[in-house]
């Protein structure tokens, strides 16, 4: 039997003028357990706590009720002092008599009848409740990080940086991401590979981080701080230790009608291949889909001029398994299709091209050794047009609803670029807004405009087709000048929305981590959290939680990476005491509670019994309370009722109801 | 029903599960900008809405509740996500169940109040409360030794 | 039925005798033609007393939950009808059976007899039922009588659910899948066009004859909790008799709530209880509820599935729907 | 706005069955328009104007017959807005304030271009009052 | 001897219900129970009621004292012991042997108060069983359905109901309805029906049926028994057979809180039911083959131990008829050899 408390607060004038407080105190003496009640002022205050405190020791309190405001404002408050007065926190139940009564009844009567009942519940459930612990598990020290763009790079140099061990798992065969494949960068037009490179080189080498080239993740299980996760390192069909990376094998290759991913597939490259040359590891790789040795069973060729002897044609995938205690989603994002926009002739005419297309034509390494050409006859073209919005704002079926951010500046870059490298080229850009928000942003633009002389032409283009002269006619109106515009071309270049990678969504089921319509994964709070997911334990770097430029990226990524570290520096972790529990002897083992759980919290074990001297091995129900949240779901879901649930138990809420129908 | 002595007129009761994160934070942001509603309605809070429990609402009618409303976050806003799903489900099927059985429908609702709604949480209970008023005492749910 | 009767001992002492399996779960004879009792035969001789006839009704699925934990050896051959295999899928489903320790035997079925259907007709003191294909001959102590085989059938043979087998090992004498049954949702419309208080008073006369016996529940093969909310003194639901009228409505509410989505309309509540409540309406109405407002379901068509009530859509329906429709 | 255009302007809105605010003002309209330099009022404006109640410019305007109802705005707009429903409306408007007077089958000539679509003449059917 | 002609049944239902609360088979959605009578109310003359008679006692659920906390005190109310008189009417002569094994448990010191004044409340009029069923054993018991041994035994032959009172309480009920009733020399009749009842329970399947080695004295040759492991092996564990049975007496007390305070309740329990007889350590029968065994052992061997040898079964073959899976203490019996054919 409880020795309950309870202290019902007048909040000055709030509670105590529509609601009768001695006579609140008065009803409840007589109820079941309750051995103190006595009204105050103010229970919040330093004198009220006080008073809690005085009586607990006073009265050898077991649990407390205070009639007070919402427990949204004060349970906190008042658990806190139970804990100072030495009783368990969770042995504290609030009536809500402001927000719930006070406030919103004006006759004195009704509200204090109401205030009694409200009483009474708490009353009820107090006489139920029980001292909770918050469970302790254990931090593997060791942070994952999924992608291995600058979002990943720089999430795990910060992580390595502080001390802890990070794996990055990259599914193609170099980090580097797509920055790697960008030429220049906005707003200061430094060259990518010059600010990137040194940062994968760096990542390799740290002794805190290992690299899992050309390997997915294959699973997750457990929970924060526990994460179990198995890799799938891919077959390389190379030896990445004897590899020199000398790409001897790469020129030999006689398989080379396939495309460069790395290029945008403007240029071919060999079976065995090194994506790039400053690639991530330096270590070539054999695309076995191209490969004659494994279409036919001949060539071998790379084979026969390797010289370190690499080449491994019997390699297997290999699985990987490791313990992690924190897990980073970096997984960048993609062009989206624009080939659903037949009437920018994408498919069909090759001066047709995205902007990432462009960033490799402009680029030294890239397919036309950083000349600006146009990809049908390699002539030097005489006028661009850029199209802004392709795919970005469009809520049909064909594009993305969102804007993708970065485009406006990466369009205004390359405007700039062409025009500073080639000033007799013509440069208009068809925009429908110019959004430059950032800093030096609108003064990058302006500077297209004002020195470079850029065509910025407010309007979409409504067409694009290939005209008598062999050159492209490009159909839109001025919408300020309210006049058609007939525009002869050399190239259309593309601002394509992006998207969350490919993947990311069976990513996101592995991890319990939610994402939105738009397949960007959800932060925990828009604003608050903006780099946790929902799942404890699982953090969000880069693009896959929404569009943003490499600063906004890099700086995202170092959150995420302070918020690994500030989980990893802990070695337990605290869990919500509030958990469901399920009772042995009443589980079916039916995996209905399983289903219903959204934290994947609970499993299956086979366990033995004794079911009052019945002694069998059945299959039960385990909620892992580092991982539950405390919703409840699942006792609901229990058909027999084992699963319950600490702090609401089926008998608490039934008492409440009791209680408040007595 | 709720005794009184004197057997003054008699008043309903209503019975409310609130879910914490978002119809019981609605609740009191009811009472904070003082939007009245019956005091008939008491509210229990719960952690989510998939906390409710048939046999809860059962029970409330057992024991002589005359009306019980289910409050939850708006379907896609549940602060576990996925809870006021499974909620939804559990209570349209008991519903029907009931009304199957020739008891009011009317006695029971579900509605989403967020934490922004004081106004229509005050809006909701008083329409339910004054349906439950209309429809008078329950005598098809409530148990005969509560009548005593 | 001699003949079914006949193949099933023949296949199953094979297969005791060849040691894939060593219990057999059937059919005993009783003192009557009607009263056969479950039973496990463990040796080919035992096996005469196997029975396999037109009162075979009962579905043996739930027997295998408590035969698969018993520490015996070896597999437990199981006879079960099409509509028994539904249940047979659904404890699967349930982790409740283990699929490696038993050996289904599909026996084809032309629908099993109702004794109390007969005893409905007038027929008193009925000894022997001779099936003759469409017709059935009755003796009594009161002499001779004819019956239509159609008019005898079980509820849930009426409304049968088809004649094809979701699991097995091997089968007997497999049917032709001739048509379904009736429509067995007929029952739940006519109630549902009802008024409310016309339903009300239907149920409280039905429901008030509850002796709470829990022959319904103990029959069920979806209530095969460990212990069920009804026998816990910790639920606060327990209760071992109905009190009062709301009692025993709360426990069939309950019950048919804790089997929604899990029900495989098997019939069994309805045939066993001793007051002759039409319980398969209960659960007939959350199937067809979740049938109109998730979309078709049937539990134990396939191991695995998601019951619907561990299950959503982002848009599914309101409860307001129960509002809306419906008559008042 | 007065009231007879606010009622017109709520009119079409109601008649198209989405909501013109979606504009986001792209031109994309006017610029896949092959009609457009015959047009006094650009499709891309339509959305624009009936938001604002300007259906008195609208119903005079020329663009209303010379829209060759081919949707490609339609078929290209960015936010589902189809301008040519919206242009649609406004002639229907325009119609039904003149009456049944439609163009009958003895108005078309005897000789048809065989290359014109058959659309094309359903749609004069549509357009042309006497 | 009186007779009353079957179509004037409804006035003898009213005049015995002026004076009392009358109680008899009635059929209700579909289903045969004893039912208290209203005007208006037709009597069922099919052979068994679902439930037996023996709610009339011992009703499946009645309160028997309230706990209310007032100001800190509690306050103990008992409930009133009943006062109406009853009449119940058409109970067969293997319900009223039941009455005799229930007396002997409630009537027995220290008597139950409820019990013995609903019993002494009571008038029973017994009916003649005119068809009995091949489910029906009593004559293994020596219980004859032709003369049930009530206050009153009634005879339905051809269009007439036969009515002798047998003791005084029958008697006085004779008189009170002596206006509806004719008196009428019909030994002879009810003598004749009374043959040809005894020569269908001669012949009944049942019949056979033989109690040798069932006494108070086999508890050793039966509880170790390896038939029971056969006959439990299908049992469900439901309640079915001991609510529908007429001398099951097993009860439980519980407690209902009202909201107001407690209600205490008497209500039956099953020995099939694993929560039987539930003590803090557990429960003495883990097993569903010891609560099986429970009930027969009960009824054919612990029973008669304290009771003179009365067996605590009366043959009325409702179990036959109600168990699910058709288990029943005829096929107990027989497993063990009971069967003389």
């Amino acid at each position: 039997m409880q020795r309950i408390g309870v202290f019902v607060c007048w909040c000055g004038s709030n509670i105590a003028a529509t609601v009768d407080v001695a006579k609140v105190v008065e009803s409840v003496k007589g109820e079941p357990g309750v051995c103190f009640a006595q009204d105050y002022q103010y229970m919040c205050s330093e004198a009220g706590q006080q008073l809690i405190i005085n009586a607990i020791h006073e009265h050898k309190l077991t649990g407390i009720v205070v009639c007070s405001c919402s427990p949204r404002m004060h349970e906190a408050t008042f658990r806190k002092t139970a804990e100072k007065a030495g009783i368990n926190p969770y042995m504290v139940e609030i009536a809500n008599i402001r927000e719930h009564c006070s406030w919103i009844h004006k006759d004195k009567d009704e509200a204090t009848e109401k205030a009694v009942i409200l009483a009474r519940a708490a009353i009820a459930k107090v006489n139920l409740n029980a001292p909770l612990q918050p469970g302790e598990s254990a931090v593997t020290k060791r942070a994952l990080i999924i992608g291995g763009g600058i979002a990943g790079i720089q999430s795990a140099l910060d992580i390595a940086d502080a001390g802890y061990k990070v794996d990055i798992v990259e599914r193609s065969a170099t980090i580097g991401g797509k920055m790697a494949q960008l030429d220049k960068t906005f707003p200061t037009l430094d060259c990518a590979a010059c600010i990137l490179t040194p940062k994968m080189v760096e990542a390799a080498q740290h002794p805190n981080i290992t690299l899992y080239t050309y390997s997915e993740v294959e699973s997750v299980k457990g929970f924060v701080g526990n994460f179990d996760v198995k890799i799938k390192k891919k077959a390389r069909f190379v030896d990445e230790n004897k590899c020199t990376g000398c790409a001897v094998c790469t020129t030999k290759c006689p398989s080379r009608k396939g495309g460069n991913e790395f290029n945008c597939n403007l240029d071919n490259r060999g079976a065995v291949y090194i994506p790039f040359a400053q690639a991530v590891p330096n270590v070539a790789v054999i695309d076995s889909t191209r490969c004659l040795h494994f279409k036919t069973g001949k060539c071998g060729l790379c084979e026969k001029v390797c010289s370190a002897g690499a080449i491994k044609f019997d390699q297997q995938d290999e699985i990987i398994e490791e313990k992690y205690g924190a897990i980073v989603v970096a997984t960048g994002f993609q062009i989206s299709d624009v080939t659903k926009f037949d009437e920018f002739q994408y498919t069909k005419h090759p001066d047709v091209i995205t902007s990432l297309e462009l960033e490799r034509i402009m680029n030294a390494a890239g397919p036309t050794k950083g000349t600006l050409l146009r990809m049908s006859n390699k002539e030097h073209p005489k006028d661009i047009v850029f199209v802004q919005c392709v795919g970005s704002r469009d809520n049909t079926a064909r594009g993305k609803c969102y804007c993708s951010k970065i485009c406006c500046m990466y369009t205004a870059k390359h405007a700039m670029l062409i025009r500073e490298k080639y000033p007799d080229v013509n440069v208009h850009v068809f925009y429908i807004d110019v959004r430059t928000p950032g800093k030096n942003f609108d003064e990058f633009y302006r500077r297209a405009v004002e020195q470079y002389n850029v065509d910025y032409i407010k309007g979409m283009v409504g067409k694009v087709y290939e005209n008598e002269n062999g050159r492209l006619t490009v159909q839109a109106v001025d919408l300020l000048a309210d006049r058609r515009i007939m525009l002869e071309t050399d190239m259309v270049v593309l601002a394509a929305a992006i998207e969350p990678s490919s993947g990311v969504k069976d990513i996101a089921s592995m991890l319990t981590a939610s994402i939105d319509t738009n397949n960007f994964l959800t932060e925990a709070h828009p604003k608050l959290r903006p780099v946790e997911s929902p799942t404890a334990g699982v953090f969000l770097s880069g693009v896959c939680q929404g569009p943003k430029d490499i600063p906004e990226t890099v700086s995202q990524a170092g959150a995420a990476a302070v918020k690994v570290v500030g989980l990893l520096a802990k070695d337990k972790l605290v869990t919500n005491p509030c958990t469901a529990t399920p009772n042995e002897l009443m589980c079916n083992g039916c995996s209905s509670c399983e289903r219903v759980c959204p934290y994947g919290a609970i499993d299956y074990v086979e366990k033995e019994v004794n079911d009052h001297g019945k002694r069998e091995v059945r299959r039960l129900a385990r909620v892992n309370s580092a991982l539950c949240q405390g919703c409840g779901a699942c006792t609901v879901a229990c058909p027999s009722g084992a699963m319950d649930l600490k702090g609401f138990s089926n008998r608490q809420i039934m008492a409440e109801v009791d209680a408040i129908c007595k | 029903m709720q005794v009184n002595e004197n057997a003054k007129e008699w008043k309903p009761l209503i019975v409310a599960f609130c879910c914490n994160w978002c119809s019981y934070a609605g609740a009191d942001l009811a009472g904070t900008s003082r939007l009245s509603y019956p005091a008939d309605v008491k509210i229990i809070r719960v952690p989510c809405s998939c906390r409710v429990n048939p046999m809860f609402i059962l029970k409330a009618f057992e024991k002589g509740a005359d009306g019980v409303i289910m409050c939850g976050c708006h379907p896609g806003d549940c602060h576990y996500s996925t809870g006021n799903y499974y909620a939804r489900r559990r209570m349209t099927l008991l519903f029907s169940m009931l009304d199957y059985l020739g008891i009011d429908r009317k006695r029971t609702r579900v509605e989403w109040v967020s934490a922004a709604e004081g106004q229509k949480f005050s809006l909701v209970m008083n329409d339910f409360a004054k349906t439950i008023t209309e429809l008078g005492e329950n005598v098809k749910l409530g148990d005969i030794r509560c009548k005593k | 039925m001699q003949k079914v009767r006949g193949l099933v001992i023949k296949r199953a002492g094979e297969l005791l005798s060849d040691g894939t399996v060593t219990r057999v779960l059937g059919y005993k004879c009783g003192d009557f033609f009607y009263d056969v009792t479950p039973a496990f035969f463990e040796s080919a001789d035992q096996l005469s007393d196997l029975e396999y006839g037109s009162f075979c009704g009962a579905n043996l699925s739930k027997y295998l939950i408590n035969a698969c934990k018993d520490q015996k050896e070896g597999k437990i051959l199981v006879l079960l009808k099409p509509c028994d295999t539904y249940s047979f899928n659904q404890l699967l489903t349930e982790h409740r059976i283990d699929r490696d320790k038993i050996y289904v035997i599909g026996v084809g079925c032309k629908g099993m007899l109702d004794i109390e259907k007969l005893k409905a007709m007038g027929f008193k003191g009925i000894t022997k039922v001779l099936d003759n294909g469409d017709e059935l001959d009755i003796k009594t102590i009161y002499g001779d009588k004819k019956c239509k085989r159609a008019d005898a059938l079980l509820e849930k043979c009426v409304c049968c659910k088809g004649k094809d087998f979701k699991a097995f090992d091997e089968v007997i004498d497999v049917e032709e899948p001739g048509e379904k049954g009736a429509d067995r949702f007929e029952g739940v419309a006519l109630l549902e066009n009802m008024t409310s208080e016309e339903r009300f008073a239907f149920w409280n006369n039905e429901l008030s004859k509850c002796i709470r016996c829990n022959a319904c529940r103990n029959v069920c093969p979806a209530c095969s909790c460990m212990k069920c909310v009804f026998d816990n003194p910790v639920s606060g639901a327990a209760g071992k008799v109905n009190s009062n009228s709301f009692e025993e409505k709360m426990f069939h509410i309950i019950r048919a709530f804790h089997v929604a989505g899990r029900c495989t309309d098997c019939g069994e509540c309805s045939r066993v209880c001793p007051q002759g409540i039409p319980l398969h309406l209960l659960n007939r109405k959350f199937i067809k509820d979740i049938d109109e407002l998730y979309g078709d379901y049937q539990a134990g068509e396939e191991v695995g599935s998601r019951a619907p009530l561990v299950n959503f859509t982002f848009d599914d329906a309101e409860p307001s729907i129960v509002h809306e429709r419906g008559n008042e | 706005m007065s009231m007879n255009q606010k009622e017109l302007s709520e009119q079409i809105i109601s008649m198209v069955g989405f909501n013109p605010r979606q504009c986001m003002k792209c031109g994309k309209c006017s610029a896949t328009c092959p009609a457009l330099e015959e047009m006094d009022i650009h499709p891309h404006h339509f959305a624009s104007m009936v938001c604002e109640g300007r259906i008195n410019e609208l119903l005079e305007s020329k663009t209303l017959f010379r829209c060759l109802s081919c949707f490609a705005c339609v078929e290209r707009c960015p936010r589902s807005v189809e301008p040519a429903k919206l242009i649609e409306a406004v002639r229907d408007c325009v119609i039904r304030a003149k009456g049944a007077n439609f163009l009958s089958p003895d108005a078309v000539p005897g000789k048809l271009d065989p290359e014109l679509p058959q659309q094309a003449i359903t749609a004069a059917f549509r357009k042309y009052g006497k | 001897m009186y007779t009353i002609e079957k179509s004037k049944l409804s006035d003898l239902f009213g005049a015995i219900s002026a004076s009392c609360e009358l109680y008899l088979p009635v059929k209700k959605a579909g289903q045969n129970n004893f039912t208290k009578y209203e005007a208006g109310t037709e009597y069922c003359d099919e052979l068994k009621t679902v439930k037996s008679p023996k709610d009339m006692f011992f009703p499946q659920s009645e309160n028997i004292v309230s706990f209310e906390k007032t100001d800190g005190k509690i306050k103990v109310t008992p409930d009133t012991i009943p006062t109406e008189k009853t009449v119940v009417f058409g109970v067969r002569a293997c319900d009223v042997a039941s009455f005799d094994v229930l007396d002997r448990v409630f009537l027995s010191e220290p008597a139950d108060s409820f019990y013995k004044a609903r019993r002494e409340n009571c008038t029973v009029v017994a009916t003649a069983c005119s068809e009995p069923e091949e489910s029906c054993f009593c004559s293994v018991f020596g219980i004859d359905p032709s003369e049930p041994k009530a206050d009153v035994a009634t005879w339905f032959v051809g269009e007439k109901l036969y009515w002798k009172a047998l003791t005084e309480k029958g008697e006085e009920l004779t008189k009170a309805v002596a206006s509806v009733l004719t008196e009428e020399n019909a030994d002879g009749t009810v003598e004749a029906e009374k043959a040809k009842i005894k020569e269908i329970v001669k012949n009944l399947p049942l019949a056979s049926l033989s109690l040798d080695g069932w006494d108070g004295d086999a508890t050793e040759a039966k509880f170790d028994a390896p038939e029971w492991e056969k006959l439990s092996a299908s049992c469900l564990g439901c309640g079915a057979c001991t609510f529908v049975c007429p001398t099951c007496q097993c009860y439980d007390i519980r407690d209902y809180d009202t909201g107001h305070g407690i209600q205490r309740y008497r209500c039956w329990d099953s020995c099939m039911y694993n929560d039987f007889t539930m003590m803090a350590h557990g429960t003495p029968r883990p097993s569903q083959l010891q609560r099986f065994r429970q009930r027969f052992m009960h009824k054919l061997v612990y029973f008669p131990a304290n009771n003179d040898g009365m067996y605590s079964c009366v043959g009325c073959g409702r179990c036959v008829n109600k168990c699910p899976i058709s288990m029943n203490i005829a096929k107990v019996i027989k497993a063990f050899g009971g069967d003389k054919s």
